[in-house]
């Protein structure tokens, strides 16, 4: 199982998903009609890396976070 | 060194340790970067979330980067509410030169802006509300939005 | 605000008076620069002698460029003799918003190497060696030394 | 008369010269060898006001300062 996490202001429990990677996560994600606006903006990380494209395979154990815009100061 | 902080920042004592800690170091130059809560669009204070994994990284990528010029970076953040004029954010610099210094600083601040992993409320009449226009999305953001 | 002390500046208490004198004026950033005596080519400290009137005045043209931002600078410089890993300067600048912050401490800095009438002079062996070589001749200097 | 005031590390008491302006100051001062370094080097003030040229009138009681290379901070 492969769990998902929605960080700072996405008001959204976690997700324990039974998928191979992060494409077959955005397909999960993309019939969610609250979270479209946040995929468009949101960064996303495999294990606490952030990753910048859909191919990463993932494996049974693995976190995947979901980061939205940020601002700390 | 990164510290994390409920609350406002005790600025004085901070930066008197951070002074203090590098004194026999032999570091020409210190500039701390301090962020202040403004009164502005008639908030009461500002909130903060930090996820502290991914700021740990990043923040460990800049101490590599700030080594290998012979520099040191200090960062002091709070977590939760601070309200107006209090201070939520240090970020420091000692170097043995000036321009390293002066040029890390800027550096620094501006990918700390639009890198670490800190998400910023507003504090309005009792409620937290999510200060998405002055946030920026994290480079490569948008990847599980693209369609098949 | 310019400051001048007779020998090594307390930095913690400086840091914390200025911080403390503007922390209701709605700046949201305060950037300091420190600058700390570093032991190089077997020096036991550095010795200052300052022209007032000229850097008093050069100092007011760079308050007036601050105002016309909406920002304020506050320095603080030692006279006579300081020791190593002790402090001699201090520049800091406020500022509503961290741009105008980053870039003016950085643009003050340079023109105060470049202008301020200072002199530094090396403590080795008891005696005060003028620091010729770090020092920087004044924008149109030379004119008395133009022949007919 | 003019005041002339050498600053920092020019070892030199301040003369009292009677001269119309900066021009007459720079041969007298060409005239004196342990001079003739800072000349290249060293800025010169009118009454606490850096002057760029040569053409500067002097009247009686105006005072000359000159400010060699300076390293504050």
């Amino acid at each position: 199982m492969i769990r998902v996490e929605f960080l700072g202001p996405i008001q959204k429990p976690s997700l324990e998903l039974d998928i191979q990677n992060l494409s077959e996560l955005a397909a999960v994600l993309q019939q969610d009609d609250e979270m479209s606006e946040w995929l468009t903006n949101c960064a996303v990380a495999v294990n606490d890396t952030l990753v910048s494209s859909l191919e990463v395979p993932l494996k049974d154990g693995d976190k995947v976070s979901l980061l939205p815009p940020v601002c700390g100061g | 060194m990164l510290s994390l902080y409920d609350g406002a920042l005790d600025v004085p004592v901070i930066l008197k340790n951070w002074y203090e800690e590098e004194a026999t170091n032999n570091y020409g130059a210190y500039i701390p970067f301090v962020g202040t809560v403004r009164s502005e669009d008639g908030i009461d204070g500002l909130s903060f979330d930090i996820y502290e994994p991914i700021l740990n990284s990043w923040f460990s990528s800049w101490q590599e980067k700030a080594k290998a010029k012979g520099a040191v970076i200090k960062m002091a953040h709070s977590r939760g509410d601070v309200m107006l004029h209090e201070s939520s954010y240090i970020a420091s610099v000692f170097s043995p030169k000036r321009r390293v210094a002066l040029e890390f600083i800027d550096e620094f601040v501006e990918d700390f802006k639009a890198s670490a992993p800190i998400w910023k409320y507003d504090l309005l009449n009792g409620k937290r509300v999510y200060a998405l226009d002055r946030s920026t999305a994290i480079k490569g953001s948008g990847i599980l939005g693209e369609k098949k």
